[in-house]
């Protein structure tokens, strides 16, 4: 299916099929966490009415012409990255770029993001962009560690072979399972990543009103939201490609997506925030050791 | 452009501020805005993430009572005074009562004394309830105001049976109380205590004991002893920072000088301390609600007052003081014979923590502290505003 | 459970039996030593009297530092329109001896003026600005009158006794189509009032 | 007008009415003391997210204005601010006697006494307080109208501004709201279509 009217239709409809994950992630996020506090919660496709609701609304006011190409920005960035990750039946662009690129296109979204908010003019925005890079700064170090120590393990740089590689022995060759350190150590990361608790420093409603999101009402608002169920998926996705072995169907695939996203639910759901610098702190005396100490172990032992 | 600039009136406060060569700016929280108590607002000029100056402005919920009392029947009144404080109304109508009847005269049967403290203490829970919910929403936890507020929700049952409300309950008579406690209410009551104390230990487990809270919640906030006097705290936030008093105890006013309980006290004077402080008084106003329905005697609940519509109170004066869940309460009146009252003032709990220790706190913390802080002081607005 | 949770409880015993005359007692010497009216017991734990203007705040001084009247629970204040006089209500709380003392000072109406106690008592400061901004009363020495809850208030000091809500409701707000007449029960009603003052006006 | 416009709904009007019903966000303000019942109402022995209502942040957000209760001339003034940010369509829901007559406020000289006099109601609940049953019944018919497409009243605002203006400065004396509201109109085609 990578070649020929199967990629064509896979380029069309992939976007579509990501989104729809990510509607029912979301919506499998909010009942679960409904489920946690002891309601019932909303429908199972709630993010769906919500991006809907968001996108039917209209507005006369606007915050300028830079404001809205950022909002491109932080969707296209999105997209961008999704298409470079594989999955089951769809991975070609992963030949034409490895994991430093996904890294590159990653940062897009965030730049995007900072540029459209800061074009608004609230502090709240000003302040939340400047929590999402203190946070950049404290998990991204550690997750590259993380995948530099891997790659060093496997000796490429291609998240479709790393993924190949760990699916040759079942559950034994999962890079979880083998470098622990590692995988535990990006799991913090990915939880920083999606902004989930205990590392929510950005959205933080009681302290700086939704930061970034301050400002953003009606179709600009729905662009974040479709933005942020996508990148649900991709972030996901890169986890599980690294650490979990990827799936080799999408039954596999949509299985283990959503079993990290109860993990990373759950936690969300019993912990509140830190502060910034607390976080910061945080991933700096645990997640990072950990990573450099997997790092040098697989340094010591040789390939 | 900016929302929460522009509803916030757009005055600038703080001169000086926003300047290209000043590396300060204006910041607002409130009164639209969820890390804020009822409605409040904040003034705050920042730097980087700290805070260098801070100015609270209320007046958003004001309604005048001091003046609709002046205009209204005392037999009115009793209906306005709850709605002073929302989320603990029940100190209002007990100081309104109490004082009325310091000035009348009015003895209340022992019954009805009873039912007062056991309706006060019922509310203390529920208004900590409450408080818990919105502190662990400040730090975004958000499973605990779910199930907190849901908890309170049967004491609010609770109210509905004994008086017809749940928030606002109209109970308290000049005299004595409106009606008896229904019958099997006791029963009931206690169920509800006993589940109570069964959920404190869970809320132990996510809220208490939660690594993030005693991350966050300590060492913020800090009001030492010598300050909380000189600044005037009272109520839990004194005896957060170590100080014991407590008007039940002090300066009893119905049936509490007979009733044993204790006076709980944190050491560290921080957001933490309050917070434990507070938790504490509900294991304590429990055991009160079990005392005062073991020791309750039958009798009748009201002394009859004369036609409402002419009712005149004699001339005199009276100062009643009530701890509420916030602090110290007092209603100051003063009546000149008629059939209104001539002047009413309401002391609220919270306009020494909600305003002036709260500006005081603010300054020098971090932007993310602020509401934090804010929910430890448990300020109520509408107590401010009046 | 942590430390926290473990501190002690301290059940602070009522005050001794001996401690209420010793506070009386000591009242009336501040008073008799500065001149002015004694004090008197009102009911258990009530100190009440008469201050004049411009001794208060040397009463208040003593009182903190001589009796221990550390909490300044309350400043009220009364309009007297008949007599045209403020009355101010200073209450005191000690926390060693657990007594209230209401020291009453009654000043002119025009032009209300009186002296701050902010320099003894920080909460003063609230209740100052309070009393300035319902009352229109100057507290000379206290630098925070700036309105705080009426910063929107065009009209005069509402709580004045000449002030009325109701008309000013009427004034300034658009009504339902109805209004409540139940209270023609009591004193003639609202517009039962306005009907005859229009009617003696002609 | 609004007849006329029923009868001219298309197909895709009915479906998207019927999709945007399921998400409503109230804004999160406290304007009053009928606030108090709120929280209840949100969390778990209620759960009005249940039907998709959700508390959120800031105006720009928000589909639904609550006043919960009276309202002070000083919060108005920021009521009004808040509603001219808010983002089409956008429902203002008048909770509690207060916003209907002024409740037991109705000789208060703070509190306005009818809502609607100012801001294009879409809905009371009447009492003093709406008991949470009460509010998800009500916002539940709110749905039911959304669904419908009956619930234009935030057009009203535009093709009568002159009389919520009107009002307003009386209050106010002269307010500024930093928002030009007849160029709002133009926009959404409702000034035009009066003329």
């Amino acid at each position: 299916m990578n070649s020929g009217i199967g990629l064509i239709v896979w380029i069309i409809a992939y976007p579509f099929v990501s989104f729809s994950l990510g509607v029912l992630l979301g919506g499998y996020g909010r009942k679960l966490t409904a489920r946690i506090q002891r309601r019932v919660g909303p429908s199972w496709i709630q993010p769906f009415f919500d991006v809907v609701k968001l996108m039917s609304k209209k507005t006369n006011v606007s915050h300028g012409y830079m404001h809205d190409v950022a909002m491109m920005m932080l969707v296209g960035g999105t997209l961008l990255t999704m298409y470079f990750v594989p999955v089951p039946g769809f991975h070609y662009f992963s030949q034409f770029g490895d994991y430093i690129v996904i890294m590159y296109i990653l940062l897009v979204p965030p730049l995007g993001m900072a540029l459209g908010v800061g074009q608004t003019a609230n502090p709240n925005g000003s302040i939340g962009i400047a929590r999402a890079l203190q946070m950049l700064a404290g998990y991204e170090v550690t997750f590259v560690l993380t995948f530099i120590g891997f790659a060093m393990k496997n000796g490429t740089t291609s998240m479709y072979e790393l993924m190949m590689i760990q699916q040759s022995g079942g559950v034994a060759t999962w890079g979880l399972v083998t470098n622990p350190l590692l995988g535990v150590a990006a799991l913090f990361c990915l939880q920083g990543m999606m902004n989930e608790k205990p590392f929510e420093v950005v959205i933080a409603p009681h302290e700086i009103a939704t930061g970034p999101m301050t400002e953003m009402g009606g179709k600009y608002l729905g662009m974040m939201f479709i933005q942020h169920l996508i990148n649900l998926v991709v972030e996901l996705t890169i986890y599980m490609n690294l650490f979990l072995g990827g799936a080799t169907n999408w039954f596999e695939y949509v299985a283990k997506l959503f079993a990290l996203f109860t993990l990373v639910m759950s936690v969300n759901a019993v912990y509140g925030r830190f502060r910034t610098d607390s976080a910061l702190r945080f991933f700096w005396k645990l997640p990072l050791p950990m990573a450099a100490l997997g790092v040098i172990l697989i340094m010591i032992n040789g390939i | 452009m900016s929302s929460i600039i522009t509803a916030n009136d757009g005055r600038d406060i703080m001169p000086g501020a926003n300047a290209p060569e000043n590396r300060e700016y204006n910041m607002f929280i409130g009164p639209n805005h969820p890390g804020i108590e009822g409605n409040f607002a904040l003034k705050l000029v920042v730097e980087g993430d700290t805070i260098v100056r801070a100015k609270t402005e209320a007046g958003f919920l004001h309604r005048g009572f001091e003046k609709l009392m002046e205009e209204r029947l005392f037999i009115q009144n009793i209906a306005i005074v709850a709605r002073i404080c929302v989320p603990d109304p029940d100190p209002n109508e007990e100081n309104y009562a109490r004082a009325i009847e310091t000035i009348a005269n009015i003895e209340v049967p022992r019954r009805a004394q009873f039912i007062r403290v056991l309706v006060l203490e019922l509310s203390r829970i529920g208004s900590h309830l409450f408080t818990f919910g919105g502190h662990a929403g400040t730090i975004g936890l958000y499973t605990l105001p779910n199930w907190s507020i849901s908890d309170r929700d049967r004491v609010l049952e609770l109210f509905e049976e004994l008086t017809g409300g749940r928030v606002y309950h109209i109970y308290n008579m000049p005299g004595g109380v409106r009606r008896d406690l229904p019958s099997g209410f006791k029963q009931r009551v206690l169920d509800v205590m006993s589940y109570i104390e069964e959920r404190l230990p869970e809320y132990d487990d996510i809220f208490f004991n939660n690594k993030i809270l005693l991350n966050r919640a300590q060492g913020i906030g800090v009001l030492p002893k010598d300050k909380a006097l000189e600044w005037g705290a009272t109520g839990p936030d004194l005896r957060g920072a170590g100080f014991a008093h407590d008007v039940r105890k002090d300066d009893p006013y119905e049936v509490y000088g007979e009733l044993e309980f204790e006076v709980p006290t944190g050491e560290a004077s921080d957001a933490y301390s309050r917070l434990m402080v507070r938790r504490r008084e509900i294991e304590q106003s429990i055991s009160i609600v079990r005392q005062v329905l073991d020791k309750m005697p039958e009798g009748p609940v009201w002394n009859k007052q004369p036609n409402p519509l002419k009712w005149r109170v004699p001339a005199g004066d009276a100062y009643v003081r009530t701890e509420s869940s916030k602090g110290e309460y007092a209603y100051y009146m003063v009546s000149d014979g008629g059939i209104r009252p001539y002047r009413v003032h309401v002391r609220g709990a919270s306009v020494t923590h909600g305003v002036h220790i709260l500006e005081h706190m603010l300054t020098g913390a971090r932007i993310e502290d602020a509401s934090q802080i804010m929910f430890s002081m448990d300020a109520c607005p509408p107590e401010v505003d009046r | 459970m942590n430390a926290q949770t473990q501190a002690p409880t301290t059940s602070r015993p009522p005050a001794a039996t001996g401690a209420p005359r010793m506070t009386e007692a000591l009242v009336s010497a501040i008073t008799a030593e500065t001149g002015i009216a004694t004090f008197r017991t009102k009911s258990p734990r009530r100190i009440e009297g008469t201050v004049q203007a411009d001794a208060l705040h040397s009463f208040a001084a003593a009182l903190r530092s001589r009796v221990g009247f550390e909490h300044l629970s309350a400043i009220s204040c009364v309009d007297w329109i008949a007599e045209g006089e403020f009355e101010l209500v200073y209450h005191f709380w000690s926390y060693r001896d657990s007594h209230l003392v209401s020291a009453r000072v009654r000043i002119p109406r025009e032009p209300g003026s009186m002296a701050t106690i902010t320099d003894l008592w920080l909460p003063a400061s609230f209740f100052e600005r309070d009393i300035h901004e319902f009352y229109g009363v100057v507290f000379q020495g206290n630098t925070d009158l700036e309105r705080y809850i009426l910063s929107d208030w065009k009209g005069p000091p509402p709580m004045r006794k000449d002030f009325s809500s109701r008309d000013f409701a009427h004034e300034h707000f658009t009504f339902k189509d109805y209004e409540p007449t139940w209270d023609e029960l009591i004193d003639g009603g609202y517009h039962g009032q306005k009907r005859q003052g229009e009617g003696s006006d002609e | 007008m609004a007849e006329k416009e029923l009868t001219q709904r298309t197909a895709w009007d009915k479906v998207l009415a019927n999709l945007r019903k399921r998400s409503l966000w109230m804004l999160h303000y406290c304007t009053g003391c009928g606030a108090v019942e709120l929280p209840p109402t949100m969390t778990s022995r209620f759960d009005m997210e249940r039907f998709g209502i959700m508390p959120m942040v800031t105006p720009r957000q928000a589909d639904i204005l609550l006043i919960t209760g009276y309202l002070s001339v000083k919060t108005l003034k920021r009521v009004i601010l808040i509603y001219e940010q808010m983002v089409a369509p956008k429902y203002v829901v008048g909770f509690g006697s207060c916003t209907i007559n002024g409740g037991m406020y109705w000789n208060s000289y703070t509190t306005i006494k009818a809502l609607d006099r100012y801001l294009p109601v879409e809905m009371y609940l009447a009492g003093c307080m709406p008991r949470p049953e009460a509010i998800i019944s009500g916002f539940n018919s709110l749905i039911d109208k959304i669904g419908k497409g009956e619930a234009n009243s935030w057009k009203d605002y535009y093709e009568n501004y002159e009389f919520y203006k009107k009002n307003q400065d009386h209050v106010f004396g002269d307010i500024e709201t930093h928002h030009d509201v007849p160029a709002d109109g133009r926009y959404f085609g409702i000034l035009e279509a009066k003329r």
